[in-house]
Formats: structure tokens, C-alpha cells, sequence
């Protein structure tokens, strides 16, 4: 998943805060090594490693989120799909190059999340070389898990921040909101707003996080699984909701919906913040 | 004679629509099922009504009774 | 051409009019009462009223030839998945006296909320329903907040405002 | 395949995966469509209506006396669009076109030198109508206002009518109240009015009419309604087509109405039953039965046998048939007189059947077959005209809807 991850607790002694800190720090860890794409023996690495081979029996947590991936897919009508995880072959962002449509076209053909096929608990990849990537769903599910797993240890104050995904446990001791601050997309260094937020979670998806420019033209991390594009509508997406997972998917399929974005954010009555690539701000909280 | 009639039919009513109010146990919203059933509504196919209603009215001189207003005709 | 007797046959309508009493059975919950505590069988397993007192309750009485309470259903899931988080339960008892009916309706239209099956009709009786559907907003502390009589699309700014200020105030 | 690690880590992933399951219920849909909110109850409906009638000589009086009369074919649509649970408006279109004609007096339209033989009695035309309904639903009530406008070649009708409805708090009993205002106009000078009739006192004629009515739930499976009517109509009702034909000025109706649907549980079907009284100031009384059986059947099929009984007496200024059928009877010194049989005293027995089949959750498609027959002797209120002959009617309508 990638992108620095803290832990800020409050209101208990510094001893207890740290050991509860490190309970937090391992849920988030476990997920990670259980399903990210980097690592050989991961859940994520077995599936992709048996795709057009054999079905792939799958635990209980792994079922809920394949469940989940597809819920994204349905309401994102089918822009949100984890199988597009393969297009990055084609995308190098260091080489700052975009691709041919020969290039392109074999790696579209094996984008598909409608083609996988479930029984039970068990899943199969049909085509060889096609991959399940859950980078768009992993960090916010690790912020919700260890913030759930942490509140179970008795924590009241604090939150879990994984590279700017953040999940608050509860309020600052004395019952005031956390002040957390939404990054400027052309700014680095600077935010653009903050919001006072006592329990829920905010997730933003940008097009500043992993990108490159060409011809004047900025092509983000963010791929249309359909066109095999970057979007380019939106800079920044913000979203408030009760738990990561949601603002996160929110956020991600409303930069994929690009102008049909907002319509989304307004049907979902989550608080949201947009960006557009004029730099005008659209928001409702 | 048409006196008694008309007095027959008034007193009917009313004798009628009294027991219907008090004599009957009161059924409960949640035991209307049956009642919600179409059939069991009394303006269900208008387009149905509209045209059986115009067919006897214009081959018969009794007309009217379920409803008033609706659009007359020279049918002859 | 004898008088028409118009006039005795108008007199007999209107005494009739008059002479009805319109009556209002005595016994039903009012706003501030305790919310009377039930267990009825659910979806999987028992559903008891006081499991869920910590949350708000949305209590909808409900039956599957209503046409109404079908138009509900889209709306309960959407305020039951937007205010789970802040404890909001929305417990639909169903009041079909045959509960397949029940089971086939929910077949048909999702119902991600809690759902119990009455077929005797004893709860709506000390709640004193009046109409399909009829919902009751309980507080956190079991007291009845209001009662609301059938469901038109109309209703929902309302009826999510009432809800958003029982959760608002602790 | 990992094995889970004992009980805790099984509960951990029940935990874990409610998160993931209240995610994805709080994600909204991208295209609204998914979001599949229960139609209101909208309806857009067609039906269509073939009608032909006919006369029969079949006693020795009448013998010779067959004919075939009149056709009609309609088309009607209609819409009901509820707006936010709180109103709906409703609006109704018909055309339909009327062929042959309706006797214009006794024996008419059959060869006969003593006659003058007029070539049509009916508007050989095209008739428009429409109505506009707006309604609007309280907790425990409904108001519901309506104008509707027909128009043919020598006939046009506007009206205006307000209709309300109030339930008792357990909505068992419902009272209903109305009232409605009707305005004809008959163009006298077309070519096959009559002649005397082209300089008649202006065609037209205004009706008022009220309605109270009580709808009593009795049962779990019985519902009742009874209905009065009384309307009151002044202006031109002779037929400017019919000669010899005069009319009173003005008519007074009052119709008693009361209707009983009783469910079955057994075969889960619904007989409903209906009488009507009617009578007067021509001096028509008549009596109607109607009876009707909805029976579902598998696979979205119902079929609903009807039958129907109807008897009236004839008008006080009916001029019956004399010893010859063919000829005209004189009218000296009567104020007003018409042959038209419909003013006769006579009885009628109708059956029918309807099929109706749901195809889907929103269309449904109906065929129904209707037939009546009118004779002299059948009624039960008075004795009939011998010299007109027996009248048979049949329709068949066929009709779809779709709920939205």
C-alpha cells in the first residue's frame, strides 16, 4: 500500500498509548503483508499467481472483501474494478511516457472484474496474466481495522492516519474535534481547508499523489479501466464518512466519474471537497 | 307509488350504513389484506367504466350512479 | 305530473350524516409513553425490542399487499446504512398473517435492516396502529417520540430531519 | 488453503468483515436507475372498443323487422401521474367514430311507401373527448377537481365537477361528496336536423349534479358502498334527428346505488355485486343488477364472468307502436311524445366475460366480450311496446397498461 502511517492517541498514559499504538501498527501490517501485490506469498500474489489455472479457496476476510470490491464496481457502475490494477504495466511513471494503443490494448483485454467468477468462498481468475490489485481499497480498510481493533482496547482518543486516509477512534480528551487539514493538490507543503472532525473518517484521492506531465498535460495514477486513460477532471477529491473504506471508494469513483462525480458525492450525503483543474472548490458540510 | 319507492330507498340507506358503522367489529388496519386486493376496489379499470357506462346509457334512459361529472354526448 | 318528494328523501341523507358518531378507539402509545417492550422472531433468530436500547429506533409496522410500505423500503435502507454509524436501527415488523407472503415480498424488495414477523398482530394492537405503514421513532432512553401514519415521498425531508435530531441529541 | 487460527482470530474476521459489509452499504449508486425506488403507482393505459348493435323481427308482430344499426369503434387513452405521494393528475383522451344509425322513428329504414324516408338518424362522425383530473391526498382524505370537454360535429359538451372523500380515523368507513356542472350545446342547423326543429329554442342544456356516498368496510372480506345521486338538468332534450320527437325542458334523476365486493379465501376470488335504483321526472323507473366474479389464476392470468339484468319503465310521453308497427302513431293533443324505443318499457339480460393477464411487474394486457339484448316483455317495471322489435348489442374491448 505504500505512504507513511501514524497513530496519535490521547488521554492515556504515554506507556499505555505506545503499547496500544503498536496493537494499532500490527493490525495494519498483517493486512498489508495479506494483500499486497508486492509481496510473493501474499492472499492478493496466490490469486494472480493461479489466474487462468485453478480456483483460489479464500478466508473469511478475503471473501468480505472481494464482496466489497464488487459493491464498489456495481455502484461505481463498473469504473471501480480491481482487476485494472494491470494497466500500471503499460503507465511508467518515471519514464514520463504515455503509451501506444498496441501497448494499451492487450493489457484493456485482461481488465475485467465482471469476467471473475465466485463460488462460495472460492475465486477464479480466468485469463492468465490477469491480476486482483486492492491498493484502491487495502489502506482504508487497514485504517478502519486498526481504529475498530484499537476502540476494542479501550481506546477513546485519536486517530489512524495511512497516507492521508484517516480514521478517527473518538474525539480530543476533552470532547473537542481533531482539526485535520486537506492537502493543496498544486501546493505540496500547503492545505487548502481544514475540517474539525470528531469521529467518522476523511479520505481524499488526487491526482498529485503518483503522476507525470507531458505536453503540458498531467496523466495521475488514477486509470479509467475502460478507456486504459488517467482521469483528468477533478485535482483533489475530499470525502467525509463514517468509516475509511466508504470515503476512500467515494473518492476514488468520483475522480473515475469525472464532472458525473459531483452528482455522485451529492446522492451519497457524505460532507465532500472537490478540486477541479481550474483550482475552483466545490463543497457541502 | 313512486313516493314509497324513493322513501324505501332512503330509509334503506340510511338503516344500512347505521349497522354497517356500529354493528360490525372494527377490522384493524393490518387485517386488510384481502381489502387491498384490486378486485376488491370499486374504480378499478376506469377506461373499462368509462366505456361500459357510455355503451347502457346510450341504449337505456337510466344513467349515472357510481360517480358524477365526466363528459356528455349526443349519442342518439 | 306529481311533485317529486325530493325534499323528504334529502332530510333522511343529512339526519343520517349527523347521527354518526365518529369514533376514536381509546387505547394508543402517545409521544413521551414508554415504547413497549417485545420479542418476535426475525430473519435469523429472535428480535427483542430492549436488545437495541442503546440506539435510536425507527419501528415500522408493515405488511407486504401495502402498497406504501413497498415505497418505504428503498428509503429505510438508505437512512439505516447512513446513520448505522451514529446508532440508528430501523426494526420493520411485519404484519402479514401469513408470513410467506412476507418472505416472498422480501425476496423481491431488500430490506438491509432488521425485519420481524408478527402474524398475530399482537403488537400493533398496544401500539395503536391506525394505518399501513405506521412508524415510531424511539429515543435512546425507550421513550416514544412520535408516530407517523403511512408513507408518502413527501414524508422523507421530514421524517430524516426527526431522525437527525433524535440522533443529534444524546 | 490458511486455516483460521481458532475461535479468536474467527471472530476478529466476523469484525472485520461487518466493516467491510457497512461499507458497502453506505456507497451510493452511480447511475440512478440501480437505485430501484417502488414505482408510485403511475398508470398509462390504452384501450380499444368495438361496439355493433343490431334489431331483430323475430315475433310475428315485428316479422321483417331485422337490421343491422349502428358500429362503433373507440380508442382511449388515459395517464395517472402521482406527484410526490401528495397529488396525482389524471387525463383521459377518446375518439371514437360512430357508423349507422339509431331509428329515427318506429319501423324506420325499412321500405315502406308510406313513409318519408329520412336517410340518417345519427352523426355519421367522429366524437373528441377529454378530462383532466388533479388530486390531492390528505392523511384521511382526498379532493379531487376535474373538467373534461367532448366535441362532435354537431355536439359539444364542458364540464366541471369537485369530488371529495373523508375516513374515519380506522379508515373503515369513508364518506364521499360531490358535485359537478355540465354545459351542451347542439348545433340545430345541420343539414339532417329535422325541419321543424331548425328554428327550436337555442340548442342547449346545463346539468348540475351531487353525490353523497358512504363506503363501509363490514369485514375482514367485505366492503359495501352505497351512493345517491340527484341531478338536475334544464334545456334541449328532444332529438333534433327524430321526428315525431318532443321533450320536456327539463329532467330531475335520482340514482341509489349500493355495491358489495365479498372475498373468498378458498379460491382467493372476489364477487362483487351491485344494484341500482333509478327514477325520473319522465317517468323512467328502472331497476339494475350487476354480478361479477374476479377469479385468479396461475401465471398472472384472471378471468372475471359478468352478468347484468336491467328493467325500466317507459317514459310518461313514450308514444308506443299502433296495430302496424311500420306506421307512424298520431300525436294530436299530447304536449310531448317520442317513439324512441330507449323511452320504451323493456327488460335486458347481458353476459360477459373479461381475461386479464400481468405480464411482468408493470404491464397487464385485457380482453373483454360483452353482448346485451333488449325485448319488450323482460322488464319487470310495466308492460313493453310489442312492436319493437328485440336489440342486441355486443362490444369487445381490448386494452394494456403499464404501471410506472
Amino acid at each position: 500500500m505504500g505512504g507513511g502511517g501514524e497513530i496519535v492517541l490521547a488521554g492515556t498514559a504515554k506507556k499505555e498509548s505506545k503499547a496500544l499504538a503498536a496493537i494499532g501498527m500490527k493490525e495494519v501490517a498483517r493486512i498489508e503483508r495479506k494483500y499486497s501485490r508486492y509481496q510473493p506469498e501474499s492472499v492478493v500474489s496466490r490469486i494472480n499467481d493461479s489466474a487462468g489455472k485453478a480456483w483460489v479457496e479464500c478466508d473469511e476476510e478475503t471473501v468480505a472483501l472481494l464482496d466489497y470490491a464488487d459493491a464498489v464496481y456495481r455502484s461505481s457502475g463498473g469504473l471501480f474494478d480491481v482487476t485494472s490494477g494491470v494497466l500500471r504495466r503499460a503507465w511508467n511513471f518515471d519514464k514520463a511516457e504515455t503509451p501506444s494503443q498496441e501497448a494499451l490494448l492487450p493489457l484493456l483485454k485482461l481488465v475485467g472484474w465482471s469476467r471473475i467468477e465466485r463460488q462460495g468462498s472460492a475465486v477464479w481468475l480466468p485469463d492468465e496474466g490477469m491480476q486482483l490489485d486492492f491498493g484502491g481499497i487495502g489502506k482504508e480498510y487497514a485504517a478502519d481495522a486498526a481504529a475498530e481493533l484499537l476502540a476494542e482496547h479501550g481506546a477513546r482518543h485519536g486517530y489512524v492516519n495511512l497516507g492521508g486516509d484517516i480514521r478517527v477512534i473518538g474525539p480530543k480528551p476533552g470532547g473537542e474535534p481533531w482539526s485535520i487539514g486537506i492537502r493543496d493538490p498544486r501546493n505540496p507543503g500547503g492545505t487548502i481547508a481544514s475540517i474539525l472532525v470528531c469521529s467518522g473518517a476523511i479520505a481524499t484521492s488526487g491526482d498529485y499523489e503518483r503522476y507525470f506531465e507531458a505536453a503540458g498535460r498531467r496523466y495521475c495514477h488514477i486509470v479509467n479501466p475502460k478507456t486504459g486513460w488517467p482521469v483528468s477532471h477533478w485535482r483533489s477529491v475530499t470525502v467525509l464518512a463514517p468509516l475509511a473504506t466508504t470515503a476512500g471508494s467515494c473518492a476514488t469513483v468520483a475522480m473515475l466519474l469525472e464532472a458525473e462525480g459531483l452528482n455522485y458525492l451529492k446522492r451519497s450525503g457524505f460532507s465532500y471537497l472537490t478540486v477541479d483543474q481550474s483550482g475552483r472548490m466545490f463543497y457541502n458540510h | 307509488m313512486k313516493k314509497k319507492i324513493v322513501m324505501a330507498g332512503c330509509s334503506l340507506l340510511a338503516l344500512l350504513t347505521m349497522s354497517g358503522l356500529s354493528g360490525c367489529s372494527s377490522v384493524q388496519p393490518w387485517e386488510k389484506q384481502n381489502l387491498a386486493k384490486p378486485a376488491m376496489t370499486f374504480d378499478r379499470d376506469r377506461l373499462d367504466t368509462g366505456y361500459t357506462e357510455h355503451m347502457y346509457s346510450s341504449k337505456e334512459a337510466a344513467s349515472g350512479g357510481s360517480g358524477v361529472g365526466g363528459g356528455g354526448c349526443g349519442c342518439n | 305530473m306529481k311533485r317529486f318528494p325530493f325534499k323528504t328523501c334529502r332530510a333522511a341523507l343529512f339526519a343520517l350524516l349527523l347521527s354518526v358518531g365518529l369514533s376514536a378507539n381509546a387505547h394508543a402509545l402517545d409521544k413521551g409513553d414508554k415504547a413497549a417492550d417485545f420479542t418476535l422472531p426475525g430473519k435469523a433468530g429472535m428480535v427483542k425490542l430492549s436488545d437495541k436500547a442503546e440506539s435510536v429506533i425507527y419501528l415500522d409496522f408493515w405488511a407486504s399487499w401495502c402498497g406504501p410500505c413497498r415505497q418505504s423500503f428503498p428509503w429505510m435502507n438508505q437512512m439505516q446504512a447512513k446513520y448505522k454509524a451514529k446508532g440508528f436501527q430501523v426494526l420493520a415488523v411485519n404484519l402479514d398473517t401469513k408470513t410467506d407472503d412476507a418472505i416472498k415480498f422480501l425476496a423481491q424488495v431488500p430490506a438491509n435492516f432488521t425485519v420481524a414477523f408478527d402474524s398475530k398482530g399482537q403488537t400493533p394492537r398496544v401500539y395503536g396502529v391506525k394505518g399501513m405503514p405506521t412508524s415510531y421513532l424511539i429515543n435512546r432512553n425507550g421513550k416514544v417520540l412520535w408516530q407517523h401514519v403511512g408513507f408518502r415521498p413527501a414524508d422523507k425531508e421530514e421524517l430524516e430531519k426527526q431522525i437527525q435530531a433524535a440522533l443529534g441529541g444524546k | 488453503m490458511q486455516s483460521t487460527q481458532g475461535k479468536k482470530s474467527n471472530r476478529k474476521a466476523k469484525v472485520l468483515g461487518s466493516i467491510l459489509a457497512s461499507a458497502a452499504m453506505l456507497l451510493p449508486s452511480a447511475s440512478k436507475a440501480l437505485a430501484d425506488t417502488a414505482p408510485e403507482e403511475g398508470v398509462v393505459s390504452l384501450k380499444y372498443l368495438n361496439y355493433h348493435d343490431s334489431q331483430t323481427g323475430d315475433t310475428d308482430f315485428t316479422a321483417g323487422m331485422s337490421k343491422d344499426r349502428m358500429t362503433v369503434n373507440a380508442l382511449s387513452l388515459m395517464t395517472v401521474v402521482p406527484i410526490a405521494g401528495k397529488w396525482s393528475i389524471a387525463t383521459t383522451f377518446v375518439e371514437d367514430s360512430v357508423t349507422g344509425a339509431s331509428p329515427a322513428y318506429h319501423g324506420w329504414g325499412f321500405p315502406s311507401e308510406s313513409k318519408k324516408d329520412t336517410t340518417t338518424g345519427a352523426s355519421g362522425d367522429l366524437r373528441h373527448a377529454g378530462d383532466l383530473a388533479v388530486t390531492r391526498y390528505f392523511s384521511r382524505g382526498t379532493l379531487t377537481a376535474g373538467a373534461s370537454y367532448s366535441q362532435e360535429s354537431d355536439y359539444i359538451s364542458r364540464g366541471i365537477s369537485l369530488n371529495g372523500t373523508l375516513s374515519t380515523e380506522s379508515r373503515n368507513t369513508t364518506f364521499s361528496l360531490g358535485t359537478a356542472y355540465n354545459s351542451d350545446t347542439i348545433d340545430l342547423n345541420k343539414p339532417n336536423v329535422v325541419d321543424s326543429k331548425k328554428n327550436d329554442t337555442p340548442g342547449r342544456k346545463r346539468v348540475v349534479s351531487g353525490l353523497f356516498g358512504v363506503t363501509q368496510v363490514l369485514s375482514q372480506n367485505d366492503i359495501m358502498q352505497l351512493t345517491a345521486t340527484y341531478t338536475h338538468g334544464d334545456g334541449y332534450y328532444s332529438d333534433p334527428y327524430k321526428d315525431p320527437d318532443v321533450r320536456p325542458g327539463k329532467r330531475r334523476m335520482f340514482t341509489l346505488m349500493t355495491r358489495w365486493n365479498h372475498h373468498f379465501d378458498g379460491p382467493d376470488g372476489t364477487a362483487r355485486l351491485a344494484y341500482r335504483y333509478y327514477t325520473d321526472t319522465f317517468g323512467i323507473e328502472a331497476h339494475t343488477f350487476t354480478a361479477e366474479y374476479v377469479q385468479p389464476l396461475p401465471h398472472g392470468w384472471e378471468i372475471t364472468p359478468l352478468v347484468r339484468y336491467y328493467s325500466q319503465s317507459a317514459t310518461s310521453f313514450y308514444v308506443p307502436t299502433g296495430d302496424d308497427p311500420l306506421a307512424p302513431t298520431p300525436t294530436a293533443g299530447r304536449e310531448y311524445y317520442s317513439e324512441d324505443q330507449r323511452l320504451s318499457a323493456f327488460g335486458a339480460f347481458s353476459y360477459g366475460v373479461k381475461v386479464a393477464k400481468e405480464l411482468g411487474r408493470s404491464w397487464s394486457a385485457d380482453v373483454k366480450y360483452e353482448h346485451s339484448e333488449q325485448r319488450y316483455d323482460w322488464g319487470i317495471n310495466g308492460h313493453g311496446d310489442p312492436g319493437i322489435p328485440t336489440f342486441d348489442f355486443r362490444s369487445i374491448q381490448v386494452g394494456l397498461s403499464r404501471k410506472f
